[in-house]
């Protein structure tokens, strides 16, 4: 057996490639008895080594194997009629191989050209101005816009101690017909304005969902404000 | 000193990671053309001027600084707001890691609530969860039936489209991640079993089982 | 376009971290001096050629190129030996054979399955995906209709970089397997390892650090 270093072959197909090149054997005429059994040799010797990548050369032995068997017994036809030839599926096999390592190889010079080029290393000392308002770039209301405009407006409240159960009358109905005089009134309403002066976070909570009603049913308006935690309310022009 | 160590000053200035020190400059190029080669710290500074001028001449945006005990290259302030442009552009669309480990979190547990997804990155997410509903890569997906009706995040479909994912489930399962992640030790012991197998195969294929000697498989 | 952008895009280019594509380069200088700005790909193509003029002239030892798509100041291969005597990540190790490999055919066939990648490659590929996905010379892009679904990979744009490409239309064509049928003796092969040997030893002489492991090539 020649002494041949094992970690030079990236797998099974590389091996096959090596026995066929150096033997000057035709790929389309492989000789497999012989080159199963020295297959066969290696793969013992892959084992003594306890190589990692033992398990795919056993697979390829196996495979050489399976084709051994078929060369012995009578030839199988394709639908054509044609011999089927059980070598075929390994010489495909082979020769796919061989493309992708010559290209490889390729690569490897590309490698050596670019470990030659180094780019800049450091660019900590570039003077550099960030313009915050480029950070903007919300176009549409969304809901959260909506519960983040809500949960200021929440905070906006004073927490005052309340000692006593106090009972707020106030209904959705009459903070529907609130919202809408003011729309009328303004045209254009402000969140945050709308609820300006309210007191109890209850009363904002019922303002809110009142508005939601309305939206849903297309009575007004929502739109975006400079201020993204506040937004628009406004008249629709085929309500008025 | 020769006049061609200037551009392999500039070389080095150029790649360096760090400021560089003068000594530095020496070192490498007395490390590649010998001892004997003659450079010093005077020539270093005399290429900084001449390398500066030559700048400043041609109308570069660039020029060398000395910061920290050495040499680097710096931009100029004029194009300081076309760079910070392009700069707070690229922040914007490089997530940072903790955005990203929650935007994970959400991604494989949706739909998850906030008190979950703390328990799990076991810190407060209320400032990275804003981050990633303004950036509309998660949205608001409903409410818990558990106690406080905590709301659900979910991903949006604009998360998708910054993975370049179709659907959901075009997500890497973890399974998956850690089947590409396990350690060779796993691996070596999968390609043993393998191995056994295949030995079996082979050995019966051949005609030669009576012959057959696992000895080197434990 | 106007002349003083010439400097602009100098600028905006020494100040990239990646390489940067001409479209980002007009998207600045119009974020920053407006919409109606004249400037066009062309534009950038006429300054690219302009700059790496001036800096051939003026003996500058870095020039622009096009990787990724984008474009980048790099130094020229002839200060390599300088530069890698004192930056570790110059004498990084190669990547193995198997790795280029593996590399290759995801380059060519991309997306690629692992099962369709380990039919080619003949061998398990868990460990290499993993130290290419490290390496981010290889990302997951989605999923195979196939059963049981199993993942695409793809190369990164720092693939590009790693063997400076440009675009993946860059890669050197494979051989039709008719043609490698007529060259029985891989003469050219042959030839180009021994190319690779020599410019390795001329580099190992000239100094590269002994970290410098080349274990590749034996």
């Amino acid at each position: 057996m020649y002494t041949i270093k094992l970690d030079q072959f990236e797998g099974p197909l590389d091996l096959l490639l090596f026995f066929i090149k150096r033997d000057e054997l035709n790929i389309y005429d492989i000789p497999i008895s012989k080159i199963t059994k020295e297959f066969l040799e290696y793969v013992e010797y892959i084992k003594m080594l306890d190589l990692e990548v033992a398990g795919d050369f056993i697979l390829m032995a196996s495979t050489l194997m399976h084709i051994k068997v078929r060369m012995l017994l009578p030839k199988e036809v394709d639908e054509k009629g044609e011999e089927i030839d059980p070598r075929a599926e390994l010489i495909q096999a082979l020769l796919e191989y061989k493309k992708y390592k010559e290209v490889s190889e390729e690569l490897t010079f590309f490698e050596s050209n670019q470990r030659k080029v180094s780019f800049r290393g450091n660019y900590d000392h570039d003077e550099k101005i960030s313009p915050p308002e480029y950070d903007i770039l919300l176009k549409n209301v969304t809901l959260f816009d909506l519960a983040k405009a809500f949960r200021n407006a929440i905070e906006g409240v004073k927490p005052v101690p309340v000692h006593e159960i106090q009972k707020i009358n106030i209904t959705i109905d009459e903070q529907i017909e609130f919202i809408m005089s003011k729309v009328n009134e303004f045209k254009e309403i402000h969140f945050l304005s709308l609820v300006h002066g309210m007191q109890e976070k209850i009363r904002i909570v019922i303002t809110f969902i009142a508005l939601l009603e309305l939206a849903k049913a297309a009575m007004i308006g929502i739109k975006v404000s400079e201020d993204f935690n506040d937004f628009v309310l406004y008249k629709l022009e085929n309500n008025g | 000193m020769d006049n061609i160590y200037i551009s392999v000053i500039e070389a080095l200035i150029f790649s360096s990671d760090d400021p560089i020190p003068a000594q530095e400059i020496i070192r490498a190029i007395k490390g590649i053309d010998g001892e004997d080669i003659e450079i010093n710290i005077a020539d270093v500074d005399s290429v900084f001027d001449e390398l500066n001028k030559k700048y400043e001449d041609n109308g570069s945006s660039f020029r060398l600084l000395r910061i920290a005990g050495g040499i680097t290259f710096g931009t100029k302030a004029e194009y300081a707001k076309y760079l910070g442009y392009l700069s707070s552009e690229k922040s914007k669309r490089r997530l940072s890691q903790a955005a990203l480990e929650t935007l994970a979190i959400i991604a494989y547990k949706q739909p998850v609530t906030k008190p979950d997804l703390e328990t799990i990155r076991g810190v407060n997410s209320d400032y990275i969860l804003n981050t990633l509903l303004e950036k509309n890569l998660i949205m608001i997906s409903g409410r818990a039936e558990t106690i406080g009706r905590p709301l659900f995040y979910s991903t949006t479909d604009e998360f998708l489209k910054y993975f370049g994912l179709n659907k959901l489930s075009d997500l890497p399962k973890p399974r998956e991640i850690d089947e590409i992640m396990k350690d060779e030790d796993f691996l070596e012991q999968k390609r043993k079993i393998m191995m056994n197998l295949i030995e079996d195969v082979v050995a019966k294929e051949t005609g030669e089982s009576e012959e057959n000697n696992d000895s080197t498989i434990e």
